[in-house]
């Protein structure tokens, strides 16, 4: 994998910031698109467009033809068993909201649990919450540790007592960068009679998933973080639980047949997908799976090592920095305090030099509570990062600490 | 330009001096109204005290903060803006002040917003705006009797 | 308006299928996409790109300015008070699952009752069957003439009892191409102390829309069929509807604060917003907007008139064909069925001449029912229509009468 | 070509003739199995009766449809192709069938396929697909033992 020859599939990135070459440190809000996803979804209302599923003519067919070619590279990526476990959303956090009340209200009974980690991003937090408080359903948090990892012990202790219906856990922690032991996570829940969600937001983006090796009972994802456009989110669940689920949201597409006493509902997945999908999404989407496929997981995974490790060791050398989170098995987003600068000032000096990074609570405030801070800077990495790139983050940080001190 | 120039443009050095050492950084023993600011997009806290003389004519301004550089130094140099002044001609200072950060023009002549037109930097950064008027209306809602104001 | 010049801005009407001109005459499942929406994405991603509202830096910023300009256009164009009053869903299936729970479910009391018409799409029959059986609420169905029209004096009886508690109705019936008499309906709603939502995904695109006029409490479209991408909807509700409802989607964006024991929310409209928003699709619909607004409703409602007009006139000569709905108000949408030959085969024998009409039970089938058929073809109108695709229509139409005859 | 002549590439002769008059659409009064299919995409339905001989073989078969020229025309040409034949052979011929109005092509030297082979052209309508294959599924489900089918 050549960071270069992929630098030029991202049209973005010749972009120059306030007179500076632009240095993209955000990928983990969302990614930039290559050429192949922006030119796909072009050609597709230039070329061939219509509404998809119910149209008997050319357009229409060749459209839900390419459209639901993405359900097939999504189930292909995530190696899936079939295609019918794979639901379109119009996120993650749609997708968590789906199972939050399809299967958290719709069947987990009143006094069951749910475990959640204690570094959720907040789109697996608060969908459990209103589960909870209009279902009775009970919400665990299961401790992390000081160095960013989840408390395995305190977790199975979580578990022991057999009334968790459902673990719903981040795979990596989109503050720490951390990787949870997904298969572990699940082999314990199963032990204990529970099923298991993994929020892949971002492990998905660099790592290759494989929902059957892992036993997932549902793992979800995001387009646009994985170089695809907004508006469109993944949904595995194993088929056996979406067969067992009620439908969430009523509407066209997800019927069987409508009378005013009664309707019943298409199969799965398309009793989870209700009125026109994000037809053009999907296809982008689609190329965006094709784009990474190409090049490889393997070679994106050993390029976030590289990278983090790059950036850890240029990073701790700043001084008066704080890097948050320590884990063994953590991946290309870190987080950052300067101890003289507040990290809005932070972003917005390196801003100034062209280096967009995020700083906030990161949709992650009860880890910030835990960390004991109210917001820190994070810079992440993309396929398309570059170690010269952590490099000018590091030199400039280390001037703005200055420039504060 | 230089980094350092780069980065005056918005930190000079008054912003970074009562950002670092406010000199109204603390709550009041006795005032006559309070309010709370809150920008939940990005975590930033003020408490506002104020004191009025007979009338209703600012005599003290104190705050604490939690937050960032420019909020800090925009609720310091707000308490000295408004020192003296009644609640209209405070309130008439208000919209100038957001009128002069969003757009980054300080009116010629007027010596008040002049003292206050370090600020006017943040034009540049839309959502640093936000941090510079957190204070302002946190000050507004004091004066307006209500306990909290936001500027999500 | 000068069709042929606004041809020229939609680059696929230069296709052929089966080596005949494309004739789409299937806007009103989903509208073909200018130039103008397709290059404002495209721009957006090659030049202009991050995650919105919590970024502090440059791309993040100039995306959020890019993407609440929607908003603001959205505002603008049906007239809302405040840019408040706008709420982003997936598309018009999400806004009505939406009211559907956080009104039908979250205001509406158990008893009270909802009124729909006789001529509505699945997307707004099955939420508030699927909040009846959830949470208690009555479903009531105003019957339609046999001329397609909202029987106001039964619409008006089942006002009468005072349980109404939401009129949710069409705006004009994707079936029919009838316009029901919204300033009427929301007046009698309101004497009766009901609320009133109108389905627009059909009306907008033809007519200029003024929910102040029209007092409408809730007003929802979809972006696909404005001439704007798939992946977005808007909700318009009035301040006060939004204020007391609560939200519906729980995650990143819609908060102001989170714990684990409880969370506040966002103000409007974004507490109804949960999770990355659809940021491209918002730049797209913005540019759809502005498009249409460019052209000017007044021309487009004429345009659309005079092509319904023509259309009425050449297929009623057509021997043994139907056409259902004879509404006094009616747009450029047709649905019809011919003696002699089913409307799958009709549709496929329309297709095979590059003319692409719809065919099916259209998301209505209580409506099928009531039309006392099982399906119907159906061509509907856009602003690139021409008097000749029309006449094209017709003429094989013609033939494939007498062939099956 | 002529109208009529790419009418005909899907719409021949055979297809419109059992479309319009087809030999087996009417219930059996004595049968051994029966099934419903149902497309519920576009509203088609088909019942299919099935009476054995002797053993499995299938001796008559008659069906009730709603639905369009091709799938009243498949249903009619599956009872005439089906007849005489056991249920294992008749799946297999369902499989072949399948797989024929997909691709558009026909074994050659397959005269039972031939039979079928008008209703291929549909492989370049891939959602009138659903309307061939629908009476196939239904009597699949018969022979099966199950009560329904769809072919959505
Ligand atoms: C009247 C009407 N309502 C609702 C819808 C649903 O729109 P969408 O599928 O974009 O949610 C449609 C179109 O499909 C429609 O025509
Ligand atoms: C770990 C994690 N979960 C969930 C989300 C929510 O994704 P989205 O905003 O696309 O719904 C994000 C990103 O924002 C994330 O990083």
């Amino acid at each position: 994998m050549n960071v270069d020859d992929i630098r030029k599939d991202f049209p973005i990135l010749g972009q120059t910031i306030r007179g500076k070459p632009l240095v993209f440190l955000d990928s983990a809000a969302s990614a930039q698109k290559p050429r192949a996803v922006i030119d796909a979804m072009r050609n597709a209302m230039e070329t061939q467009y219509a509404n998809v599923h119910r149209g008997l003519h050319w357009m229409s067919e060749r459209t839900t033809e390419a459209y639901e070619a993405c359900r097939d590279a999504a189930a292909a990526l995530m190696n899936a068993e079939s295609r019918e476990e794979i639901v379109f959303t119009g996120n993650s956090t749609g997708a968590l909201n789906l199972v939050a009340h399809s299967y958290g209200r719709g069947v987990l009974k009143p006094g069951q649990a749910v475990v959640i980690s204690g570094m959720e991003h907040h789109s697996n937090i608060v969908p459990w919450q209103m589960a909870r408080d209009a279902h009775g359903i009970e919400l665990r948090v299961a401790p992390i540790t000081d160095s960013g990892e989840l408390d395995m012990t305190a977790f199975e202790a979580l578990l022991q007592d057999g009334k968790v219906g459902l673990v719903s856990m981040t795979h990596m922690s989109n503050v720490l960068g951390t990787y949870t032991p997904a298969a572990r996570i699940a082999a314990l829940a199963h032990q204990y009679g529970a099923k298991v969600l993994f929020d892949g937001s971002q492990a998905i983006v660099h790592r290759a998933i494989d929902v059957r090796a892992l036993d997932a009972d549902f793992y979800c994802w995001t387009g646009h973080k994985l170089y695809g456009p907004t508006g469109i989110g993944v949904l595995y669940a194993k088929r056996e639980m979406l067969e067992q689920m009620p439908p969430f949201l009523g509407g066209g597409d997800m019927i069987s047949s409508v009378s005013y006493e009664k309707s019943t509902w298409a199969r799965v997945p398309h009793k989870f997908e209700a009125g026109t999908p994000a037809i053009l999404e999907g296809i982008g989407l689609k190329a965006a799976i094709d784009y990474v496929q190409a090049i490889g997981f393997e070679a994106m995974a050993a390029h976030e090592a590289s990278l983090t490790e790059h950036a850890m060791a240029r990073l701790s050398q700043i001084e008066g920095i704080r890097i948050f989170g320590q884990a063994q098995d953590r991946g290309g987003v870190i987080s950052f305090a300067l101890d003289k600068a507040h990290s809005h000032d932070v972003a917005t000096l390196l801003d100034r030099q062209g280096i967009a990074v995020r700083a906030g609570h990161h949709c992650a405030e009860p880890l910030m509570r835990r960390l004991g801070v109210d917001s820190t800077a994070r810079a992440s990495f993309g396929v398309y990062t570059t170690h010269a790139e952590i490099d000018a983050l590091a030199d400039t940080l280390t001037r703005v600490r200055e420039f504060f001190a | 330009m230089s980094f350092a120039d780069e980065v005056r443009e918005l930190y000079q050095e008054v912003i970074l001096d009562r950002g670092r050492k406010p000199r109204h950084g603390q709550r009041l023993a006795a005032f006559d109204a309070t309010a709370k600011g809150d920008n939940p997009m990005c975590g930033d806290r003020v408490q506002v005290w104020v004191k009025f003389d007979s009338g209703d004519t600012i005599s003290e301004t104190g705050f604490e903060a939690r937050g960032c550089a420019i909020s800090i130094a925009s609720a310091d140099l707000m308490a000295d803006a408004i020192q003296g002044r009644g609640k209209a001609d405070t309130k008439a200072l208000f919209d100038s002040f957001v009128a002069m950060v969003r757009t980054g023009v300080c009116p010629e002549h007027d010596t008040v917003l002049e003292q206050l037109a370090p600020l006017s930097g943040v034009h540049e950064y839309p959502s640093r705006v936000k941090c510079a008027t957190l204070p302002w209306h946190a000050l507004n809602a004091a004066l307006e009797g209500t306990r909290e104001a936001s500027s999500e």
